[in-house]
Order: C-alpha cells, then structure tokens, then sequence
C-alpha cells in the first residue's frame, strides 16, 4: 500500500520556468526511497511538495490517503504527521533544544506540557542528546544539531519522514552520526523518503533510488539494479562523476 | 587713516552684504520677482552709497543674505552680514550683542484678532491661544504680560510672521502679537482684508525699530549713522517713508495708509539710535 | 564639550583682537522673561518635552510599524501591496512637510466642527508632532520590521510550516521573536533618530530642547551657549540610550544564535 | 476647502519655484552627497584603521554627528562657520561664510558621518577572505582597497547610498528654517507672501513624494541588476 | 631542500585562545603534502601562515630560504611567489575571470596588459574553461569558480602551491574536476600543501599527510604509514569516522 503518491506533478516557478515535469512516484509503507541527481535538477523542490511546503500547479500528490495538492483546512493537521528534516536543521535558535521538541506537540497535538516534554526526552535519549536537553541550539555542533532536528520531527509521531540532503551541511566527520540515526530508522521501519549525495547511504538502506534531471524524474529503480546498471546515460555520468576519486 | 573692522573688511573684499527679511511688508520683503525690497531696504541701499563715497571704491558689490527673527543677531554678530534691513526692534538687551543706527520706524505691539471673535483688549485674551513670532520682542512682551497679569494664555511660537498670521486665519489662535504696523500690512494682505481687527490695546510703548550692525565697531556706525542722518533729516526721508506708507506698494498695490505720526516726525527730525522708548515720546 | 568649543571661539575671537561676543555661561541661571524660571529650566522642560515626544510617537511608530513591516512579509498579493503604499507615501514626503500638512492643511479637510476642535486642542502642535513623527517613523519601522522576518533564514518558516504550525502560529511563536532580535540594533538607532526629529517639530511650534534652546538665543543673544548646552544634552540623552539599549540588547542574546543569516 | 484653491498662484511662481529653490535643493543634494561620499570613505577607513588614535577620532566624530538633530547641526554650523573659518585662516575676523556655503559645508560634514557608516558596512561585508585573496596575489594594502575591497563595497552599498541620498534630498528642505532659498523655502515664500500657505505646502508635498518616489523606483531596479550581476 | 619549513610555531587569537601549538614540519620541493583533521583544529590558520595571511607570535617560518615571519617590507612580492587556492575560491566578483588573471600579474609583477593577458588564457586553457574568459565569477558553476582560483595562481608562477579545502564547498559532481586538475599539478612536480578530508586524493597523490588535533601536529606521517596504521588514537578514530558508510 502506498504510503506517498505523487501523481504527474508539475510545477512552475514563474510563468516561464518549469521545475518539475510530469512527475510519477511513489513509496510504500515502510520503503526507504533516496532522490538523486545533479544540482538544481528539483529534488528538494519535489520533496517539499509531499507536506505542500511547496505548492504545485499540476497533479496529484497523496500521503496516507489524503489529498495535499487539493486539500486546505487540515493541512497544518496532515503536516504534522509528516517528518521533515532540512539541509540547514532549521532549529528554532531562540528555544531550547526541549522547547524546540516540545512546541509542535503543545500548540499542534495539543499535548500538555509534561507529556510533551517526557516525550521529548525520550527522544532526545534516542538520538544521544539527553545531556544537551537544556541548551539552545548555537551551543550544539552540526551533527548534534541534524539528530535534534530528526527527534524533533520523531516527537510527532509521523507516519512517514522526508530527508532534504540531511547530511550536505555538516563537517565530514560529523556525518556518519547522523547517517546512523537514519539507518536506525529505516530498520524499525520508518517510511523515508531521503535527498542525498551518500551513495554510501543508498546502497545500505534504500529500497529504491529516484535519479532526477532538469526536473524530471529519469530513473527509478530498485538499488541494485540503479547501482549495478544505470539504465540512462546521465545517470551514469552523474554516478561516475560522484564515485570516481 | 588706518581701516579697522567691518569698513576694512569691505574694502578687501570689495563687497558688502545686507540680510533681508523675506515677508516684513513693508520693510524689507519679497515682491513677485524674488527680490528684496521695502522701506528698510531703500535706507540701506543709501547707506551703501555712503559707505561707498567714504571708501572711494568705484565699485561696491552689493550681496543679499536671507535672515529671519531667529538667525539675524548671531548672522551680524558671526560676520555673515553686515546690515541688517528689516523691522528690528532696537532695545537694550540687544545691544549687549549688536548695535543699532538711527531709528527708522516707531511701532508699539498689538494683536490682531478675527473681528467674529470681538476681542478688544488683552485681558480678553485669557485662557485662549495666542501666537507670536519667535525671536521678537513681541513674544517676550507677550509671555511677560501673560505672566505678571496672570492671564493663562496659550503662546504659540510661529516660525515668521505670515505662519503665525496663518493660525489666526485658521482659528489655530485667536491673536497674534505683533508690531502693529506689520499687523495692519499682513491684515491688508489677507484674503479677507476687512475681517480683521487690530488690538487698541497695547503691550508696549512704540518703540524703535532700527537698522542693525556689529557692535564696537565705531569708525562704521559713524558712516552708517551718517548715512542715516542726512536721508532722514532731508526731503527724501519723508519722500521715501510716503512711497512705502502711503502709496500702493508691489507685489500686490496695497495701500497701508498709515500717515506718519507725531513721534516719527520727531525721530526724523532729530535722528536717533536710542533704545528707550520714552527718548521719542511727545 | 562646552569648555574645548569655548576655547575655541575664545581664541578665535581673541586672534584678531575684535570681541564682538559677549561670553556669559552663567546666562543658565538667569530668570527668562517668562518669569517662569531659569534658562536652565526651560532647556530642561524642552528636554521633557523631547523625551515625550520620542516616547509617544515611537509607540505609534512601532505599533503601526510592526503591523505594515508584518503584512508586507505575508505570502498573498494585496496586504503586500498595501503595505508598501503605506510605505511609499511616508517616507517620500520629508517630514517637515509632512508636519506642515497634519497642521495646517488636514483640519481644513475635516468636517467643520471636528477641525474646529482639532484646532483648539491645547497642545495642538504637540499631538500633531506626536501622530506626524509617529506616522513618518513607522514607515521606517515598518521596513525594518519586513528586513528582519526576510532575513531569517527561509527554513525557518518552512520548519514552522513542517511542524505543523499555522501562519499566525509561525509568527508568533518562531519569526517574530527572531525578528526583532535581529533588528534590535537597527530599531535602536530608528528611536535615537526619532529623538533626533522631535526637533523638526519646532517648525510646528513645540517647545522641544532645539526650540527650547532657539528661544534662549532669541531672547538673551547668548547663540553658543545655548547651543553647546543643547548639543550636550543630546550627546547626553543619545549616551544614555545607547548604553541602556546595548544592555537591553545583551539580555536577549541567544546562546549560539549569531543573528539573521545562520 | 478645496473650492477656493488657488491653483493660479502654483503656477504663476513655477520658474521660481524650480529656477532658484529645486537648482539650490539638487546642488545642496549632489555637492553634499559626492562631498560626505569621499569625506565618509576616508573617515570609514580611518574608523577601520588599527591605529587607535585614528579610529577613536573617526568614531567619535561620526557618534557626535549622529546624536544630534540636523536642524540644530544647521543653526550651530551657520552661526558657527564664520568662526572656525576665521580660526582656520587665521583672520582677524570671523570669515564671511554665506548661507549658500554654509549650508554645503553643513550637509556635507553631516552626510559624510552617515556615509562613512555605511562605507564602513560595505566594506565589512566583503569576506575577508577576499581581503586575503587579494594579499594572497601578492597586493598591498593600498592596492588591496583600491582594487578589490572599495570597488565591491561600493557596489553592494550602492542601493544604500542612493537611498541616503534620498533621504538627503529631503533633509535639505530643513534649511527652511534659515530662511534660504531651497525648493520648500521658495515655495513657502511664495506662501507667505501670497498667504496661500496649503496650496503651497500641497504643492511641495506632491513634488517631493514625484521625485523620491521615481528615484527610489529606479534604486529598487537598480538594486535588482545589481544583485544579477553578482 | 626543504621549500617551507615550519618550525616551533605557536599563535594565539587573544591572550587566552591558543589555535597553534608549536608546529613544527617541512615540505620538501615537489612534495605534496595533505593536512587534514577535525574542525576548528587550526588547519587553515596553519596553512595561512605559511604566507604571512596570518601573523603568527612565536616561531619562524620560511618558504625558498627567505624568513616569512620576520619579513616585512617585500611580504607581497613573495606572497606572489605562493600560490593560494581558498575554500570559497575568492575571485573578485566585480572583475571578469580574465581580469581576475590580470590583476596580480599586472600590478604586482608589472607584467604589461598584452603579455598578462596571453598568460591568463594560456592557463585557462589548462583548466579547461578559455571559453568563459569574458564571464563573471557569478555566472560560474563552482566548479569552475575553483579552476579559475587555481588559474589566478599559477598565472603568478608560484614555486609552491597552498590549497584550503579546496572541494568542500563544491557540489558532489563539481569535486572531482578540481581534483582532476589538482592530482595533473602535481604530477608536474608543484610543491603542495593541500588541507582536505578528500581521502582519495590523499592516497593517490600524498607523498606524506599531517593530522592536527587542538592545534597540534598529531601526525606527521608518509602517506602510507599513516593510511596503513595511525600511530596516535585520535587520528584513527577520525579516520574510522571519515571513511565509515
Ligand atoms: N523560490 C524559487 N523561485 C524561483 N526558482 C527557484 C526557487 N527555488 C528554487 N528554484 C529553482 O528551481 C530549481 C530546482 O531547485 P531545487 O532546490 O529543487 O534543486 P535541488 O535539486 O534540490 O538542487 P540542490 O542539489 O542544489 O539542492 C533550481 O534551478 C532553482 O534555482
Ligand atoms: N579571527 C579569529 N579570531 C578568533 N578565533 C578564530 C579566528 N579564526 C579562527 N579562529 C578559531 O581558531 C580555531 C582554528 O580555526 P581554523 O579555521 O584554523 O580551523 P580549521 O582546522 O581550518 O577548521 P575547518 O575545518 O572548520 O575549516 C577555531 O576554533 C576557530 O574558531
Ligand atoms: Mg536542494
Ligand atoms: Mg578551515
């Protein structure tokens, strides 16, 4: 059963720029999906259309059933559900790290304060950072800061959680304690739909990858058979480009 | 002999400058072309020539600074101008900083009020809002009255004479204190010339406007004060003082009709520069 | 200040051997002819005149301000338009004019009556200062207000969004209080220029510290004391400000948060 | 209201309006703007300097400026100018400096401590990293500025420096108060002299809100090529 | 012979922030050697000194002999000497790439515009972009932005190369064009100091790698004693972290 289903999307920046094309995809429950592809090509633009981050002139996209291109009122509601975690964390740099977990669940979830804040420590033991619950987010190197944004997005129970290049903005060594958390995640389970450069990722977690182009979606195939033999020409000039030294 | 001060200073330079006031009808003020004329203005275009004789210069260039009530005493003391042409009220405080030539004009200070408003005297103007112009004995006239009788009044600081004829206009105040002759000209050239009343009622003694420049600086007030001296004491004096008083005079030809009084015979018979009113009573 | 500008004057007067100054730094002291008290409590008065002044109209400037600098960053057209309209025809008029219009021209253009009693208000010039200014700052506010929210990083937003959060939620909650820590030096130096144009308001008749200490030159002639004594004062109310803003400021440091681009 | 507006009179005084009070408005403007530009550079660069002494001074000089009202830095400076002329000169009397002078001088000092704040801002905003660039090739100081910082200060506060000069340009209308013949001072002798004061005062509103609003139409186009290019 | 030598060096930022900490190390002429370690260990405050960029207050340095850090009067005729290559590539975004080339040539060397200009295509040539001679930096992909850096430096024919993190501000697929470009200089002999966590690079091009830690030289190794067994702790676990996924 498909989890999120993107349905001949298209989309315009302005009249005359079209960033993506007729896009088709979708992900399972509990299949982990990464998008790649060369700079500008629309990844992160496509992922941002799942929760209407970003809204799209053609198309239909799904998530768990419900209509996000056509729907209004509940979006706020359905966003919630869905995780999303950013190149740059995004953190709220005027909150706590627990406040920045705990905000969405009282003013969107309605949970009360202790709740709110039990389960936020909880997650925060998930991804390491229980000692760090009471600082603000400047005070935290980047990979600690990626893994608080991932919990913050955990707090809320989503059904599914979008990726957009979570690892790109941090130092190199800072890198694999995030990747590990998604790997953790993608074991138990978790419906992912992930922007990456880490092939290293991808040929360890995927189920599938999506190799976009100039906003079309140009390949997607099952890992193997995207590593083993890319079927376009310029998927295997991005390859080549990206594992070569 | 020896130049000193401002004379030297025009003879090196070849220049002198006069400040005028841009809306003092009809002493020194702007006609249609932008440029100042008046009563005052004519006096001193004599004291130029005078000054120019007792230079011997062929050539005196003659440069027009605009003054107003607020900048005229620092601009004659700093040096930016050398006469001051308009309707200064010459009195002591003053002349601790500048010094004044013979007395060209005697007025004492009124109010002028809307004729709709009846009011006659000062005392009808308690608890009202009265305007004056800033840096004019008027206003310190008026803030004294208003302080020794008690009377409450509102005073409003206007910018020049016409802003402050404005607020009347436009029931912003009820009066405005000022030298009567200015009041009766800027009544004259309302909109409405004959809705208006002046004040019979006086804050002041008439008092002498005069001409001002540097002080200390004998050898120049000695050119000035002659210069003055023989244009008041002669035919002329009176001839110029009938061309601005009792003619119609630009931009719009008003007539002020204002006949010359006992006390300006006197002052143009007997030219002085003294700041005390009672030097020129009858 | 005073001293080293008296210095000054006093030898470049003395060089030439011509004193046409009379220096008298006692003048302060001395009654006005108000009889209302000394010089120096009069400059006083008009420094509490300024203070008020600045006080009332930044509030309305920053009320109004943060209203316009906020529907400028909204995602639909029109509020957007409508605040840079509001922005447009504040700070493209100089504020004198500006105040001339609220004074002299606006009450003619009320009904009768209304404009009759506009006109009549005791501090007539004082309220139209206050609403002028007050109007004319909040266009600068309002800009500041909109530079700040646009400088946040757009995640930011989105990050909101993401979570859930509602527009006005975003707001309240995440880019505001961001905000305005942003602008906080910015904003600071719109209230010391407000200080600063309480003296435009002299124009309009209100006795502000310039006006104030005008009036002292106009009355005693003593030009350059009563304009050192005005620029100290100002010197004087800018220090206090700044100092008390800069540790306004430090208190609302965010650990870690290095300002508008992360 | 309006029925007995005197539109007559806007006309009649037009050539004088803008021969004598906008020439005197746009000369203050551009003399003043090019003047504080090149006065403010070298005072950023002197408050930027490790010389202590030197940016002491600069700082304080720009602090003073801009503590104080502009109407009073223009009263000050009128009655002041003749003064520190004469002592500048060393003349036995105070110089004569005419309002058309003064008011320049005025503008100019004042401006240039708030462009040297805003050069000062261009030049911080260059990475440092172009500073050492620049040193990296092997240039020194002097090339340094000349060659890489100044030219994109310059340009990125371009937008800035128009918009000041905006302000500027109405900020002249406070010579008003001297009762020198800028555009505001000639419009409100008109005025005066006419007693059609709201006419007039109309009038130079819709003259400064026409230019301010079409130069700053022409900053935000310009601001956008400018942000192309980079 | 020794082409830099960095002997005893220590600097501190204020009185109490001490980034170098008596470094101590040569390159030899043709040597290429790569610095790396975690962030904020003083890598680039390391390699910056070595032309004087930055000052430092204890220890001396010299490159070809001459003392960079007593020096003063000729600082940027020998600063000329070494080429710098810098992690945001630094060209001067109001200058055309050529005249980007032209500056340094022009008014350090005084070469004339004519021979400074057939320089300055000779070696875009070699990095492979003489078509956009006429462009601006802007409207450059990163990759090329770095290419043309490494051009304005040869163009000053510099005996020895330094390079800060010249890929990690590059898109995935841009990387290895700089590389390509770097491994072809050193294989024509350029002395290079190069700080990077390409660890690919290291090992094909590398005759020997540093490791700093805290503003310490914590290794100083041949490239394939330190690859093969890292003497210090801290350098194996960087490397485990670098190299895992
Ligand atoms: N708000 C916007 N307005 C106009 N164009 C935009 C906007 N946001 C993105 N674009 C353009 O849309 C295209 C796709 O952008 P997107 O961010 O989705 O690319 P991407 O594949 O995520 O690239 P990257 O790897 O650099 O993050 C790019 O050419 C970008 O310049
Ligand atoms: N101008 C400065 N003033 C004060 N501290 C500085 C300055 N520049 C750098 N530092 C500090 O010096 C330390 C070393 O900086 P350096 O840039 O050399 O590190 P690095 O090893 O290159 O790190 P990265 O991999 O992040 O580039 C860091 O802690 C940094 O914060
Ligand atoms: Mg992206
Ligand atoms: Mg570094």
């Amino acid at each position: 059963m498909p989890m999120i289903t993107i349905d001949n999307v298209s989309k315009w920046y302005n009249p005359t720029f079209q960033v993506l094309k007729n896009c088709t995809t979708s992900v399972d429950k509990g299949e982990v999906v990464v998008v790649c592809g060369p700079s500008g090509s629309g990844k992160s633009t496509l992922i941002k259309t799942v929760n209407a981050l970003e809204p799209v002139q053609e198309g239909t996209i799904t998530v768990d059933g419900l209509s996000v291109t056509t729907m209004k009122k509940d979006l706020p509601k359905l966003r919630s559900r869905v995780g999303m975690v950013f190149q740059h964390f995004e953190l709220f740099p005027h909150l706590r790290i627990v406040e920045n977990l705990c905000l969405g669940q009282t003013k969107v979830l309605g949970r009360s304060e202790d709740s709110a804040r039990a389960k936020a420590m909880k997650m925060l033991e998930r991804v390491g950072l229980t000692a760090h619950a009471e600082k603000y987010p400047g005070q935290l190197s980047g990979g600690q800061q990626q893994r608080v944004a991932i919990a913050r997005a955990l707090v809320m129970d989503p059904i599914c959680m979008l990726f957009d290049e979570p690892t790109s903005a941090l130092d190199p060594e800072m890198i694999n304690e995030v990747l590990d958390v998604m790997v953790e995640l993608a074991k138990e389970g978790m419906t992912m739909m992930v922007v990456t450069h880490e092939m290293g990722f991808a040929k360890k977690v995927a189920n599938r990858v999506i190799f976009m182009d100039a906003g079309e979606i140009v390949e997607d195939a099952q890992k193997d058979d995207f590593f083993g033999s890319p079927r376009s020409e310029r998927a295997q000039q991005f390859l080549s480009k990206i594992l070569a030294h | 002999q020896e130049l000193t001060g401002t004379l030297k200073k025009i003879k090196d330079t070849g220049a002198i400058t006069i400040g005028f006031r841009d809306s003092s009808v009809p002493f020194s003020y702007l006609d249609d072309n932008q440029k100042p004329i008046g009563f005052a203005m004519d006096i001193c275009y004599k004291i130029v020539d005078a000054v120019k004789a007792d230079l011997k210069l062929d050539k005196l260039e003659v440069k027009l600074n605009p003054v107003t009530s607020a900048t005229r005493i620092p601009l004659i003391a700093n040096g930016t101008v050398d006469l001051e042409c308009g309707s200064t009220t010459n009195n002591a405080d003053r002349q601790k900083q500048v010094a004044f030539t013979n007395t060209h004009f005697l007025t004492a200070s009124r109010f002028v009020s809307k004729k709709a408003s009846k009011l006659n005297s000062i005392d009808d103007l308690k608890g009202k809002s009265v305007v004056s112009t800033s840096g004019t004995t008027n206003i310190k006239q008026l803030t004294e009255a208003n302080a020794a009788r008690n009377l409450g009044i509102n005073v409003i600081a206007a910018k020049d004479h016409a802003e402050a004829f404005l607020m009347v206009e436009t029931d912003r105040a009820v009066a405005f204190v000022m030298d009567d002759i200015l009041l009766a000209s800027l009544a004259a050239g309302s909109k409405d010339p004959t809705g208006y009343v002046i004040s019979k009622d006086a804050f002041s003694k008439p008092e002498p406007y005069g001409i001002m420049l540097r002080k200390d600086d004998a050898p120049f007030k000695k050119v000035v004060d002659g210069a003055t001296a023989a244009l008041y004491t002669s035919p002329e004096g009176a001839k110029l003082y009938d061309k601005w008083f009792m003619a119609k005079i630009p931009p719009k030809g008003l007539n002020l009709n204002v006949p010359m009084g006992a006390e300006q015979k006197k002052s143009f018979a007997k030219p002085s520069d003294s700041a005390d009113p009672d030097a020129y009573a009858m | 200040m005073a001293q080293p500008l008296h210095g000054l004057l006093t030898r470049a007067l003395a060089a030439g051997g011509y004193v046409n100054y009379n220096w008298n730094w006692g003048i302060f002291w001395e009654q006005t002819p108000e009889a209302t008290g000394t010089y120096f409590s009069t400059l006083m008065s008009g420094l509490g005149v300024t203070i008020m002044l600045a006080l009332c109209a930044w509030t309305i400037a920053f009320v109004i301000g943060s209203f316009i600098g906020i529907i400028r960053t909204l995602p639909s057209k029109w509020p957007v338009r409508l605040g840079n309209a509001y922005i447009e025809m504040f700070r493209n008029i100089p504020l004198l004019v500006q105040l001339f219009i609220w004074f002299f021209v606006v009450p003619e253009l009320l009904p009768q009556e209304l404009g009759a009693w506009v006109k009549q208000l005791r501090n007539g010039p004082f309220y139209t200062a206050m609403i002028g200014l007050g109007l004319y700052m909040s266009s600068r506010v309002a800009t500041q207000v909109s530079a700040g929210i646009n400088s946040l990083p757009k995640g930011q937003r989105m990050a909101g969004t993401a979570i859930g959060l509602t527009t006005v939620q975003t707001y309240r909650y995440i880019l505001l209080p961001l905000a305005y820590r942003v602008i906080f030096p910015p904003l600071t130096s719109e209230f010391l220029n407000t200080i600063k144009n309480t003296a435009v308001a002299l124009t309009i008749g209100v006795l502000e510290l310039t006006a104030r200490a005008r009036s002292m030159q106009e009355f005693s002639f003593q030009v350059f004391e009563a304009f050192t004594a005005a620029t100290v004062i100002y010197l004087a109310l800018s220090a206090v400000v700044t100092i008390g803003m800069r540790y306004a400021e430090q208190r609302l440091v965010i650990p870690g948060f290095n300002g508008g681009k992360a | 209201m309006f029925s007995d507006f005197d539109f007559n009179v806007i006309w009649r005084s037009l050539p004088y309006l803008f021969e004598q009070g906008m020439t005197f408005t746009l000369t203050l403007t551009v003399i003043a703007t090019i003047g504080g530009l090149i006065l403010g550079t070298f005072v950023a660069l002197m408050r930027l300097s490790s010389n202590v002494a030197l940016s002491t001074f600069a700082a304080s000089y720009v602090n003073l400026m801009r503590s104080l009202p502009l109407v009073l830095v223009i009263f000050l400076f009128y009655f002041l100018m003749p003064y520190i002329g004469q002592w500048i000169m060393r003349a036995d009397q105070p110089v004569q400096v005419g309002a058309y002078s003064s008011t320049i001088i005025t503008f100019t000092l004042f401006e240039a401590a708030y462009f040297s704040e805003i050069m000062r801002a261009g030049i911080q905003s260059i990475p440092r990293g172009q500073v050492m660039a620049g040193y990296a090739i092997g240039l020194n100081y002097r090339e340094v500025m000349r060659h890489v910082v100044l030219p994109q200060a310059f340009r990125n506060m371009l937008p800035v420096i128009f918009t000041q000069t905006i302000v500027l340009f109405q900020d002249t209308s406070l010579v008003y108060v001297l009762s020198i013949t800028d555009f505001l001072g000639a419009a409100s002798k008109v005025a005066q002299r006419d007693g059609r004061l709201t006419e007039m005062y109309l009038f130079a509103a819709v003259v400064y809100f026409t230019i301010c609003f079409t130069a700053s139409f022409f900053v935000k186009r310009l601001q956008k090529r400018i942000s192309i290019i980079r």
